[in-house]
């Protein structure tokens, strides 16, 4: 089962490797970041695989603290791209 | 192998193809909005098939949902960052014509 | 087990170290400041990853928690000198609209 | 064979997304880069089964420091701050060999080492049991070493008042960045509102659970410290005021904490001695200060110098 | 263990937590600042001379600290050489703070807290707090961390003016100083790998001259000459000093490069000595003759009188590299190594509080005229005798005249050079002098003439902040004038004390 794991999360390290042909190339930030996004899901799938495959189960937690944080540079990337950086990229009126 | 062990084979091999899939529909889609649709189901889909093939294995209920927590992070946060990553995307007519829907 | 030429705890060393040679490349060779402090992150992290991986010698041991509480502690010095540094670099943008070093005059003075 | 291969190939993709970072033509694609690099690093950690410094890695190097890379490109863009020029080919070449030399010297001392040797696990295992916490690496960190820790909690201090004078004289007191906005009821500000609960649930976690398992206050700290900048940058949450008291005593009260509790020691006859059967207690009482602490001060120092809010864009 | 005392009492934590304690306080409230910089001047210095007390009464202390004795915890180590610095250093930071007192702190009680007032004194009592860590400690990595705790506030000191001049010095030095830290860690970390232990005293027993100890001791000791402005990396340094207001000037200048410069005399002299080869110690009194040459002919081009004087701790800060091939790191110690050893440590004391004073002194002349060119100090002697006389006494220790300490560092260094029949480092130093004498006479050629073209403006300076200088001027000469007892202090828990000096 472990070698199962282990070869899933090689996997899928490889397909993070193929993910950053795509931040390479962009050519919009926006695609590099989504770039990033995908490779960061990947990373933390690569955890949870890796706390199963008799990796320290405390990987979960690093997965956790990922997962929560992978968002906020999307978020900060969607924010500066606002006019004065400050605002709502869903609309916009400024502060 | 247990029944377990087969349904666990099963999810998290289809997790992986869905992640594959993604990388492959984000390097391949011609368009930033194409990809980001490809990027979503990568985000769902498949580390929620991992996540769910990893929860039978567990022996703790605390452990499950942790892991179902992580899932649901990334969720959260992937529906998040494409509404507004799709936004800033918007090539600019676009953009004026949603504002102006919208008001 | 069969005899591995390399060991993980040689591996992830090596890494370190190549990826010191790389950030130092990056802190060299570039004008931009702020390209300079990624470089110089990514040296930090090689010296970590390196110091890191000397606590893996011995699996069966466990890993050495030393060397772990002291990378640690020192990922915390430098993003406290990252964070410092990015305010200084932006602060001299706003100040000279450049985010680059005047160019040392070598004779300093008149 | 087959975990070696997984290393093997996890420190190439490593290799390669640092050479990215560094090489990239383009600044923001390199920062990009250097969130991926961060990840990827908390993948190393993991499998060097430091899962401390995994978690380290994962909160301040892919999250803060690439939130503060990020934040700063986009500053200095609407700065209009010119972009690299790049120099002459031969001083690059140059540049690359002597550091590929530097870093096959630094190679050659790695395999010079013995790897037999052990370190000092085996020492800390004898002492884990008088240490109070049941997670060596705690133990390290705020018993064996806990003077190392606390110069460590003082450097965050440090680099903020940096910052802090960094402001111009007249928004001296004021807010620390400037006011965000979030369309009220928008996805954004939605966000801001679910995602801290949560996250202040794990970093709250991290925190307790740091003196059995993997975690701890710089941990925690760091956590709280992104919520925060979450619920700020969606509008829900306002830097507070430099000048404000509460804040600063924020600021000092997880190093001031631990201090007053090592100089207790030095007057009983060992400077920042923990006796064993109150150790336990004492560490939770440092950690929980250092926690408050770590996270105010590092979610300062990514806001920046306080600045007078301007309705547009940079404060001229 | 009998070997770890510790019943020594509080003194060197004393020594970290109340400079700390100082600067908490003054984080949390500005309207403190003056009470702080006054009970700091007066009780930290006193716990400086209460340790070295301790001792020269006990001899070289080893305190494990929160009872973990090394390899597992952190043991303050003191001996004559880290008692010595922090005197010094307690010396010139309680000089500094008051001289700084109405330059940063609230002028009348409803004042408004100012940026740079508020930074100002939080950042000097973490520096100093960083300097006693530095010098107390007996471990690689907690004097990796008192180092960056050092660099960083040293950082903050220089930007706190806040001009883009001084910003891009700043940053100048940031990127020097960080980077000098990181080559240092590194060492640090492969000696640990290798000896398991990151205590100096255990490295010193177990250290061997093996492959990975020997670039150990060359990655730090490259970090370490970055950060000590060691030529050809001194480039950041007479911006960054210069550019600081003067009492953050002093301390840059005549504090914070000793720091890494005593690590790197720990490396060489006390953790890893037949490490050290023979290339290696050449190669650092080679670069630092370059550093006495290049800093001194530098200092006399220029104009500004802050530049001068920074220009000139690129080159004092030379002689410090010459004990490296005149006291020899490695091989069989000689007779004279002792007198070459002890003469370096000695111009490190003098430099530190003979610099000190210049700066303190230039901070005066810029009050007093509101600039620097030394082409305007014309009359100064007239108007401020008080700050003229301490800068000609810092200058006399400076140029090595008799009897300042400056004197007796270059007198034992060249004994030591004559009597190991190394004539080059001699030329060398004699050479530097003059130049020492040429970069300084002109400022105080100005300063003693008369009358200018017009009768310059001087504003009014207080008498008492023009006594510190003087004060601090004064005890580099007194280190000349009692030169036997810091001689024997130094001697203090060396291994090769034994071992005569030809006095």
């Amino acid at each position: 089962m472990n070698t199962w794991y282990l070869g899933l999360a090689a996997i899928l390290l490889l397909s993070i490797g193929a993910a950053l042909w795509r931040v390479h190339r962009g050519p919009s930030a926006a695609d590099r970041m989504m770039g990033a996004q995908l490779i960061g899901t990947g990373g933390v799938a690569v955890l949870l695989l890796l706390a199963a495959a008799g990796g320290p189960e405390a990987a979960i937690d690093v997965a956790l603290v990922l997962g929560l944080l992978a968002a906020f540079a999307s978020v900060a990337f969607a924010k500066t791209a606002t006019r004065s950086g400050l605002g709502d990229p869903e609309s916009d009126a400024e502060p | 192998m247990s029944v377990l062990d087969l349904i666990t084979i099963l999810f998290t091999g289809a997790g992986t193809v869905f992640f594959i899939a993604g990388t492959a529909g984000l390097l391949r889609f011609p368009d930033t909005h194409s990809r980001l649709h490809a990027l979503t189901k990568a985000d769902h889909l498949g580390l929620g098939l991992i996540a769910v093939g990893l929860a039978v294995q567990v022996a703790s209920p605390l452990l499950a949902l942790k892991l179902l927590l992580v899932w649901g992070l990334a969720v959260l946060a992937a529906a998040t960052t494409s509404q507004l990553i799709a936004r800033v995307a918007l090539p600019p007519h676009l953009e004026r014509q949603k504002e102006n829907a919208g008001q | 087990m069969t005899e591995m030429p390399v060991s993980s705890a040689q591996l992830f060393g090596l890494c370190g170290a190549a990826l010191i040679g790389i950030g130092l490349y990056g802190f060299i060779a570039h004008r931009h400041l702020l390209r300079r402090l990624v470089g110089f992150n990514v040296i930090g992290s090689g010296v970590f990853l390196l110091f890191g991986s000397t606590g893996y010698r011995r699996v069966e041991l466990g890993a050495d928690p030393v060397p772990q509480a002291l990378v640690i502690t020192g990922v915390v010095v430098a993003v406290s000198a990252t964070a410092l540094l990015v305010a200084l670099i932006i602060r001299l943008a706003q100040l000279t609209g450049s985010a680059r070093l005047p160019e040392e005059s070598p004779g300093g003075g008149r | 064979m087959m975990p070696l291969a997984f290393d093997l190939f996890l420190c190439g993709l490593v290799l390669a997304v640092a050479v990215a970072a560094v090489s990239g033509r383009e600044l923001f694609g390199s920062i990009v880069f250097f969130i991926v690099y961060g990840l990827l690093m908390a993948l190393a950690w993991v499998r060097l089964e430091a899962v401390d410094v995994a978690l380290t890695e994962a909160a301040i190097g892919a999250g803060l420091t690439g939130l503060l890379l990020v934040g700063a490109s986009a500053r200095l863009r609407r700065l209009q701050a010119p972009e690299e020029e790049t120099g002459s080919r031969k001083a690059r070449a140059a540049t690359a060999i002597a550091c590929l030399s530097i870093a096959g010297l630094i190679g050659a001392a790695v395999l010079l080492l013995d790897p037999r040797a052990p370190g000092l696990a085996p020492m800390v295992d004898c002492s884990l049991a008088e240490s109070g916490v049941g997670n060596p690496v705690t133990a390290v960190l705020l018993n064996f070493r806990a003077y190392d820790t606390l110069l460590e909690s003082t450097v965050l201090l440090v680099a903020l008042l940096g910052v802090w004078s960094l402001s111009d004289e007249r928004s001296w007191g004021g807010h620390g960045g400037l006011r965000q906005y979030a369309r009220p009821g928008g996805v954004l500000a939605t966000f801001g509102r679910t995602l801290p609960a949560i996250g202040l649930i794990i970093g709250v976690y991290l925190v307790w659970a740091g003196s059995k398992q993997p975690g701890g206050a710089f941990q925690g700290g760091t956590v709280l410290a992104a919520v925060w900048l979450l619920m700020a940058v969606a509008g829900v949450a306002d830097a507070p005021r430099v000048s404000n008291r509460l804040l600063r005593l924020g600021l000092v009260a997880g190093p001031a904490l631990f201090l007053a509790i090592g100089m207790a020691g030095a007057m009983a006859g060992d400077f920042l001695r923990l006796p064993p059967e109150h150790a336990g207690n004492l560490i939770l009482l440092i950690e929980a200060g250092l926690t408050v602490s770590v996270a105010v001060t590092l979610a300062l120092l990514v806001v920046g110098p306080p600045q007078r809010d301007l309705p547009h864009g940079e404060p001229s | 263990m009998a070997f770890f005392e510790a019943s020594e009492g509080p003194w060197p934590a004393l020594l970290i937590g109340v400079p700390l304690l100082a600067a908490f306080t003054a984080i949390v409230t500005w309207r403190a600042a003056r009470l702080l910089i006054w009970s700091g001047a007066a009780v930290v210095p006193v716990l400086s001379v209460v340790l070295l007390a301790r001792v020269i009464h006990a001899g070289g202390l080893r305190l494990p600290i929160g009872g973990w004795a090394p390899p597992l915890g952190i043991a303050f180590a003191v001996d004559g050489l880290s008692a010595g610095f922090i005197v010094v250093t307690g010396l010139v930071m309680a000089g500094v703070l008051l001289f700084a007192l109405p330059q940063f702190t609230a002028s009348a009680p409803g004042a408004a807290e100012s940026r740079a007032g508020y930074a100002f004194v939080p950042l000097v009592f973490l520096a100093w707090a960083a300097l006693n860590a530095l010098f107390l400690s007996g471990d690689l990595f907690n004097l990796y961390v008192a180092l960056e705790l050092l660099t960083l506030s040293a950082v903050a000191l220089v930007a706190i003016d806040g001009r883009s001049g001084t910003i891009a010095a700043a940053i100048r030095y940031a990127l020097f100083g960080l980077f000098g830290s990181l080559a240092y860690l590194l060492g640090a970390a492969l000696l640990y790998a290798v000896h398991g232990t990151l205590d100096m005293a255990l490295i010193a027993e177990r250290a061997t001259a093996d492959g990975a100890t020997v670039i150990a001791g060359a990655l730090m000791t490259a970090g370490l000459a970055a950060k000590t402005a060691l030529f050809p990396f001194h480039a950041w340094l007479p911006p960054a000093h210069s550019g600081a207001p003067a009492p953050a000037s002093a301390i840059l200048s005549g504090l914070v490069p000793k720091a890494s410069f005593y690590i790197i005399v720990r490396i060489w002299f006390d953790v890893m000595p037949q490490a050290a080869g023979t290339i290696m110690p050449v190669l650092l009194g080679v670069l630092g003759s370059c550093a006495i040459i290049y800093g001194s002919v530098l200092a006399i081009r220029q104009e500004q009188l802050k530049l001068v004087i920074a220009y000139s701790t690129v080159a004092q800060l030379g002689y410090l590299f010459l004990i490296f091939p005149l006291a020899g790191g490695g091989g069989e110690p000689q007779p004279w190594a002792a007198g070459a050893w002890t003469g370096g440590i000695i111009h490190a004391f003098s430099h530190a509080l003979a610099k000190a004073a210049m700066f303190l002194c230039a901070g005066l002349f810029m009050e007093a005229l509101g600039h620097d060119r030394i082409a305007g100090l014309r009359g100064a002697a007239h108007h401020l005798p008080l700050t003229v006389f301490a800068f000609a006494l810092a200058g006399v220790s400076l140029m090595g005249l008799p009897p300042s300490g400056g004197f007796t560092a270059k007198y034992l260094l060249l004994t030591a050079s004559f009597a190991g029949g190394q004539i080059g480092w001699a030329i060398v130093i004699m050479v530097g002098g003059l130049l020492a004498a040429l970069y300084l006479f002109r400022p105080l050629t100005y300063a003693f003439t008369r009358r200018g073209l017009e009768e310059r403006e001087f504003a009014r300076v207080p008498r008492p902040r023009q006594v510190i200088p003087l004060l601090l001027a004064g005890l580099s000469i007194l280190l000349g004038i009692a030169s036997a007892a810091p001689y024997d202090i130094l001697q203090i828990g060396r291994p090769h004390a034994a071992v005569e000096g030809l006095e």
